[in-house]
């Protein structure tokens, strides 16, 4: 019995509960919360809450210092927008600019400074530490070497910090040397020229042609006004832009005209377009027979360029001679500009090539018109405190190879990348030391000895510098729109703590130049919130100028007046001008080396070489192959037969110096018997740019001869796995 | 009490011929709406991209080498629009005032039904939970709300952005937002100005009449699911690739 | 029979502890009771003798969205010093208003991420007093402990207190139902994503 | 305790038997638990590919359920005395089919615990939201038809009153017969609407009757051409493991027959419509059917294996009265019955979705991970394991059970 009657008795509790519960709210509202959960759990981000401030700089990430909006929540910023009528930027923002802010959350970021030890191992300690082993081998550089033995490396050498450096390094007797800059080029130019010469700038915006070897014209190169101009959305007349370049870039692709030039051969190229000009007469001859001091005589332009014939130059850079002449042509036809680009990874042309090309300049005579090269007027330099010297500003290749022991590598980044082959040959080989005062693991500086974490753009406050194709000076801040770490420090905060000698502090440096330009009196300040620019001499006191500029304001200089000096269109240097006679020679395979093709690096000019990449460019770039980073190899179909490699296998690429792997990826739109490979920021993880050794390009070519490492001889070969 | 509001038809024109491949359309839109990074083993096919810029070449040797990219999203279709009508709760509809073809993550449950049936792959399921790096969620944008695992998401025209013009226009006392006051991030963010955002509806907007112009086409017009995105560009190939021409009924292909 | 009869009682047992449950265990048990960081009374503050309105705390910003409850700076506008010597009074001046620390309030009536609502529209376009979705609690002495949904982290205030959920509508609920209600009433004809982000 | 029935395998034998179902089973719900614990990841769908293997198993499976609704039609409704053998594990196979396939959806949608919304906030225009409804419906008045059987089972039919409540059940069953037959009716149908309502994707998209387009029909008909096929198929291997004559021939011939002729009548319609659709419905939306079976993975071999080998060619075996008394032929043909079925169910959910609509998309193929095969092994082995259960604890054969009293 007493088994189905519990039996029984269960179930019917069961069944009263079950209709109990039902008759209950309880489980209905449980389902609803269950779904509600599943809406907003603990590990779905929470959105920032509050109201929205809005506030106004400049983007710090790259020379082209663009205006930015900044709306922030709680003091994070949550959006990045242009800024319209701004006179640089013309409200352009570039994709970098937009997720910029995401940097200073990088996973590569340094949180700590850092030491290589006697074991070769990297590890943290603590700040004072840190400071203090840089002191100790600072002493160290100065006892054991004369002039040059301390440097910094100042990839935006233009600033008031920089004036600050090389007051620091005039005491040390040491040198300040400048990083590698898409302005770097126009040195040479003024090299080319006699005399006292201003800093220069390339009109770009109002030439008539854009004659550009293999610069990202249309990639965000120089301000964005003048970007807006060139892709012709200014209701200006848009310059006629021939690109001159390898590779299918971005801009090769948009530009008027696109030349397909042969690896390594634009100094032929240029000497052949001067060649037209000059037979076909098309120069001034009244003034460039005046100020061109080398332009005839035995070993002159003229002797020069007569060899470089149409025909002659076709065959060597694989452009018909009749594109050749009617570049010439167009060319001669206007005030033009003249870019021997600065690959973001490619690097720069050999110095030969650059001086050909700016000779064009020079003979079109567009040095000193608008729509050419202009000068800036430049606010007269600023006193700093102490008696010091300014150590002077060099460029990295005039620096004496194995001459530094003490390398401080400032944290800014240049937006080129650089190999470190290049790098060390400048250090002693002995007891050179490299000192990184960088937020990120940088991949040209990622094997220095000690790294202090310094701020990101969006985190301090610095100066902007003059976009490359200004022609006029300017000042914009990049104000802080978010709290620097608390791990980060300033390196001229750093500076003085080693010498123990007062050097100013930043802002105080930026005020004082805010000041001088007031007392200029020239000029005119933008205001972002009005979208509207004022005289300099609205401005009451110089208290206001300054909170002006704090509040995102840009002061720009009036434009000055520059009449050409006469000038060598061979250049000054004697060696160079040896080169160009040699040009014609067959070149020899470096190091004689047996190669079967031509490695090309290069860079994106918004996902900067020498630094990480936003998460979410990386995850983009990554989920649609827009953009392919230095594990893919770019090969035409025809080249990718002949070596038997087909899309996507593996590959290893071999130079002289090592080799890297990568996926094959076949172009049609690629040269023959050429490879391009990206450098910089992997967008496999977060984007970062640290890798191992010998897996980036810009690990493998040397730079024995000069500083040109474009073009690489290498070998491709099938990777057994 | 209530109001009446003026019909609007939101859309799209991208002039191919000025994309470049630039890829900014992609980040704006990604910053815009807080779409999670995604976790790198993602590949190809398990991203989430709201608006996808494919690269399409001629496949011909320099110098007849010819590239064009295609910025692809939503195309918020104003007719028999394919993820609505199968979407079982509801988490799917148009607007009726202006056309927006909207996903409610919340009410998504995720069966993918509506990826399946969209010809343009425009929608995106999140197959793992929303990453980012850590330390950024405090940057992200407080007006679109960050997707859950498990669902789907795609391009709603920047609709936060719609909410703020419209936030404004209230404040000021106008229950009406001017044209100027709603753009896209993609729009915005486009160096070479080749995306125009507006209202169709609106004859004499630059967007209406860049739709209405010769060069303009829609994809896959075909199949009468009528794209208020339309397309621009003046090189045939690219229209022939790009644009799904009808096919003569003896079912012939084309290719 | 008598089986019969003892199962009947099990029965009942089993559905009268059932609705117990259901009725009264469980919502005590779903939320929890949290107390607010301070006392205020907006009686007091909107008193004559203050001359303060509502605006005055809880305003517009710029961009037309609502500012929600005011920052400490505000407070700091007449509470720099102490006033009286209340224990919250000397606790406000103490630990927020003199260090600058925000005033961790717990909202009542707080939605969750993904719900938009524009108070500029509703009070301003469709001239919807604050009281008809916040009930009077501008008039209230104290602050009542927030209701916390233990599971959703939900307020009581949006699901209601009428814990069946059924019949309730603001002020006594601010569900999503309840908003759909509303537009219905006014003719409001809507997409999801116009209250939806 | 409850015993097994007389005349079953002796306990160490059915242990070892259940024990190896229940290891894979339980392989099968741990990936189950990853996928709902950290997300779809763990299995090879993509955005391309929104329904994988699990969909199209999970659409198979409920096709060759359909044996339970349509014999219990058959035999309440039409009086089909035939099929009393049977009836048992028709709707124990029914009731393994569709509440595994439910379980594989909660697993397979993203947000299982918000799929509730289907019925809170139905979307009245969505084929997906009629199969919910039919399925769960459907679901429910399977597990009331099973119940009878269960309380059959003799140590509980000693409960006296038990054995009343299931007698009230036995007179309603018809009522739930023609309950679920509707039901089903619509959920195969709608699954089949499914993809022929996709305008925009041309490879699915069919003509519409009325609101239906022309898979709704198709699937119907498969559906019941392929349950009693699959009923054969079932209780002959049942037979087999068992060594035991289950079922009477004449039970075997007239399920045969059905499945045959109503193949034959799928095949035709399934023709039409293709034929229709390569020359009017697919060039209509800008597609030749060319196009769609250009990719060597899916040529035009497949549409003839689906309609020809699978698909006319058992029909005919089926319909002929003396090729069904060749016992071999009796398991082939029923066996490609029920792989043509696949075949289609296959081909309208993975082909369709192969193929890029958009013109600059690329064909993408899709494998399925482990964790997509494992899950679905858990769903097989569980099936199994329920009519194990069943077979030796519930007379599903009450031929089976005359001989046992005696």
């Amino acid at each position: 019995m007493g088994f189905s009657v519990k039996r029984r008795d269960f179930l019917g509790l069961i069944g009263g509960g079950a209709i109990g519960a039902a008759l209950s709210p309880a489980p209905w509202k449980s389902l609803d919360d269950v779904a509600i959960w599943t809406q907003n759990w603990s590990w779905k981000p929470r959105l920032p809450r509050g109201p929205v401030e809005v506030a106004f700089t400049h983007c710090g990430l790259c020379p082209a210092g663009c205006g930015l909006k900044v709306r922030s929540v709680g003091g994070s910023p949550v959006s990045v927008h242009g800024v319209p009528g701004h006179p640089l930027s013309a409200g352009f923002v570039c994709a970098l600019g937009l997720a910029g802010r995401y940097l200073s959350y990088h996973p590569s970021r340094i949180v700590e400074p850092t030491v290589v030890g006697t074991d070769g191992q990297r590890r943290g300690i603590p700040f004072k530490a840190a400071v203090r082993q840089l002191g100790k081998w600072l002493d160290e550089a100065r006892s054991g070497g004369g002039h040059g033995s301390v440097a910094i490396l100042d990839n935006r050498p233009d600033r008031m910090r920089s004036l600050a450096y090389r007051k620091w390094l005039g005491a040390l007797d040491g040198v300040h040397v400048k990083g590698l800059r898409e302005d770097a080029p126009i040195n040479r130019l003024r090299a080319m020229l006699d005399g006292q010469v201003p800093e220069l700038g390339l009109d770009i915006a109002r030439a008539r042609t854009v004659l550009s070897f293999g610069a990202p014209v249309l990639e965000g190169l120089g301000s964005g006004e003048a970007g807006s101009r060139l892709r012709g959305r200014s209701g200006t007349e848009k310059p006629y832009i021939v690109q001159i370049e390898t590779r299918p870039s971005r801009t090769a692709h948009s530009a008027d005209l696109w030349l397909r030039i042969a690896p390594g051969t634009e100094t032929v190229l240029a000497l052949g377009l001067a060649n037209i000009l000059v037979s076909e007469g098309l120069y001034d001859k009244e003034i460039i027979g005046r100020t061109a001091l080398d332009l005839d005589g035995p070993g002159g332009y003229r002797e020069l360029v007569a060899r470089f014939s149409p025909k002659q130059v076709a065959r060597i850079t694989g452009i018909d001679a009749a594109t050749i002449k009617k570049v010439a042509r167009r060319f001669a036809s206007g005030p033009a500009v003249v870019i021997p680009g600065v690959d973001p990874g490619g690097g720069p042309l050999s110095p030969e090539a650059q001086t050909a090309a700016f000779s064009l300049s020079l003979l079109n005579g567009d040095v000193g018109r608008p729509g050419g090269v202009v000068a800036r007027r430049v606010s007269e330099t600023i006193q700093l405190p102490g008696t010091a010297q300014l150590a002077n500003t060099v460029e990295l290749a005039d620096v004496p190879d194995g001459s530094i022991r003490l390398l401080i590598a400032d944290g800014i980044a240049g937006g080129c990348a650089m190999p470190t082959s290049l790098l060390k040959r400048k250090l002693n080989p002995s007891e050179g030391r490299v000192v990184s005062l960088s937020p990120f693991e940088r991949s040209a500086m990622h094997e220095a000895d000690l790294v202090l974490p310094s701020t990101t753009p969006f985190e301090s406050i610095d100066e902007t510098g003059v976009p490359i194709d200004s022609p006029v000076d300017s000042m914009g801040l990049t104000v802080p729109s978010m709290r620097a770490p608390d791990y980060s420090v300033d390196s001229l905060h750093v500076l003085s703590m080693v010498t123990k000698s007062n050097v100013p502090k930043i802002t105080e440096l930026l005020r004082s130049r805010s000041d001088r330009i007031h007392a200029g009196g020239r000029g005119s300040v933008f205001d972002p919130s009005k979208g509207e620019s004022a005289p300099i001499t609205e401005f009451k006191t110089a208290g206001h100028l300054w909170r002006a500029l704090l509040d995102g304001g840009l002061w720009t200089d009036s434009s000055a007046t520059f009449t050409c000096p006469p000038f060598r269109l061979m250049g000054a240097d004697a060696a160079i001008r040896d080169r160009l006679h040699k040009v014609l020679e067959q070149p020899s395979t470096a190091d004689g080396w047996a190669h079967e093709l031509v490695l090309m690096p290069f860079g994106w000019r918004d996902a900067p070489g020498d630094g990480p990449l936003p998460p979410v460019m990386a995850k983009l770039f990554r989920e649609t192959r827009l953009r392919l980073d230095s594990r893919f190899a770019t090969i035409c179909p025809g080249t990718a037969k002949d070596l038997g490699f087909a899309e996507g296998d593996k590959a290893s690429i071999k130079t002289s110096l090592g080799s890297i792997t990568v996926e094959v990826v076949l172009d049609p739109a690629v040269a023959n018997g050429v490879v391009h490979v990206a450098v910089g920021p992997s967008t496999g993880a977060f984007g970062d740019a640290t890798r191992e050794k010998g897996d980036q390009p810009l690990d493998l070519p040397s730079c024995k001869n000069d500083d040109c490492w474009r073009v690489i001889p290498a070998k491709m070969l099938e990777v057994v796995s | 009490m209530t109001k009446t509001t003026t019909q609007k038809r939101y859309g799209m024109v991208i002039d191919i011929d000025r994309c470049d491949g630039c890829g900014a359309c992609m980040v704006a839109c990604s910053l815009e709406n807080n779409v999670s990074v995604v976790p790198p083993e993602a590949g190809l096919h398990r991203g989430l991209t709201w608006i996808r810029v494919y690269s399409i070449t001629n496949e011909k040797e320099y110098p007849h080498s010819d590239t064009a990219y295609l910025p692809v999203s939503c195309q918020h279709c104003g007719n028999e629009t394919p993820c609505v009508g199968v979407c079982p709760q509801s988490a799917v509809d148009v607007d009726p005032k202006n056309g927006i073809v909207s996903q409610i993550p919340e009410r998504c449950m995720g069966c993918r039904y509506c990826m399946v049936a969209c010809p343009y792959h425009a929608r995106y399921f999140n197959w793992w939970d929303p990453v980012w790096p850590e330390g950024t969620e405090h940057l992200l944008n407080p007006g679109v709300t960050p997707r859950m695992r498990g669902v789907v998401e795609k391009c709603n025209f920047c609709h936060g952005r719609h909410h703020a013009a419209q936030e404004r226009a209230a404040s000021e006392g106008r229950s009406e937002i001017e044209p100027n006051e709603y753009q896209t991030a993609c729009a915005e963010a486009c160096p070479n100005g080749a995306i125009t955002f507006g209202d169709l509806a609106d004859k004499d907007s630059e967007v209406a009449k860049l739709a209405a112009g010769p060069e303009s086409f829609q994809l896959l017009k075909t199949l009468g699911t009528g794209p208020k995105v339309y397309y621009l560009t003046q090189r045939s190939w690219v229209r022939d690739m790009a644009a799904k021409t009808p096919l003569p009924l003896d079912g012939q292909s084309n290719d | 029979m008598t089986r019969r009869r003892t199962t009947i009682l099990f029965f009942i047992i089993g559905l009268v502890v059932a609705m117990l449950a259901g009725w009264i265990a469980v919502p005590a048990a779903l939320y929890e009771s949290i107390e607010q960081p301070l006392g205020f009374s907006h009686v007091v503050h909107t008193s004559d003798d203050t001359g303060m309105v509502c605006d005055d705390c809880h305003h517009l910003t710029s961009e037309g969205g609502f500012a929600g409850i005011p920052k400490i700076a505000v407070c700091e506008g007449c509470h720099a010093e102490a006033i009286g010597t209340s224990k919250d009074e000397l606790r406000l001046v103490e630990e927020y208003v003199k260090p600058g620390r925000e005033i961790p309030w717990l909202v009542y009536a707080r939605q969750p991420d993904n719900a938009f609502f524009p108070h500029v529209r509703h009070t301003r376009l469709a001239k919807i007093p604050c009281e008809q979705c916040h009930g009077d609690h501008g008039k209230t002495e104290t602050l009542r402990p927030l209701k916390r949904n233990r599971f959703t982290g939900y307020s009581r205030d949006i699901w209601g207190h009428d814990f069946s959920g059924i019949t309730t509508s603001p002020p006594n609920s601010m569900k999503m139902s309840d908003c759909v209600d509303c537009h219905r009433k006014r003719g409001v004809r809507d997409s999801c994503l116009a209250c939806h982000k | 305790m409850i015993e097994p029935l007389t005349n079953r395998a002796p306990t160490r034998v059915f242990l070892t038997w259940i024990g190896f179902w229940i290891a894979l089973f339980a392989i099968g719900g741990y990936f189950g638990m990853l996928c709902l614990s950290q997300g779809l990841h763990h299995t090879n769908m993509n955005n391309r590919f929104g329904f994988g293997i699990w969909i199209f198993l999970d659409l198979t499976v409920i096709a060759l359920g359909a044996g339970a609704f349509f014999s219990a039609f058959l035999l309440y409704i039409l009086k089909k005395q035939a099929l009393k053998d049977v009836i048992g594990s028709a709707v124990v196979l029914g009731f393994i089919c569709y509440s595994g396939a439910v379980v594989v959806l909660a697993i397979d949608v993203g947000q299982p615990l918000r799929a509730w919304f289907t019925f809170w906030h139905p979307n009245a225009h969505s084929m997906l939201a009629e199969v919910t409804f039919c399925l769960t419906l459907y679901l429910l008045v399977l597990a009331i038809e099973y119940v009878p059987l269960i309380l059959k089972n003799p140590s509980l039919s000693k409960n006296v009153s038990l054995l009343v409540f299931e007698g009230q059940l036995h007179k309603v069953v018809v009522v739930f017969a023609g309950v679920g037959a509707i039901l089903s009716f619509f959920h195969q149908g709608s699954l089949g609407g499914l993809y022929g309502v996709m305008n925009g994707r041309p490879f699915a998209f069919r003509e519409h009757f009325f609101i239906w387009p022309s898979t709704f029909f198709l699937f119907i008909l498969s559906a019941i051409a392929a349950g009693p096929s699959f009923l054969i198929l079932i209780n002959k291997l049942a037979s087999k493991i068992s060594k035991k004559q289950l079922v009477r021939k004449e039970a075997y011939d007239f399920l045969g027959r059905i499945s045959g002729w109503l193949l034959l009548a799928y095949v035709g319609l399934k023709s039409a419509d293709t034929i229709v659709w390569i020359n009017h419905t697919a060039p209509g939306s800008g597609y030749s059917v060319a196009e769609f079976f250009k990719e060597a993975s899916f040529g035009t071999w497949i549409l003839f294996a689906e309609i020809v080998l699978f698909g006319l060619l058992p029909a005919l075996v089926l319909i002929n009265d003396r090729l069904r008394k060749r016992p071999l032929l009796m398991i082939v043909a029923p066996l490609l019955v029920c792989i043509g079925i696949a075949i289609n169910r296959y081909v309208m959910t993975l082909q369709s979705q192969s193929l890029p609509t958009l013109p600059f998309e690329e064909f993408v193929l899709y494998t399925p991970s482990l964790v997509e095969i494992g899950v679905f092994g858990g769903m097989i082995s569980y099936g199994v394991i329920v009519f194990s259960l069943s077979y030796r604890y519930l007379p599903l054969y009450p031929g089976l059970r005359q001989k046992a009293k005696t």
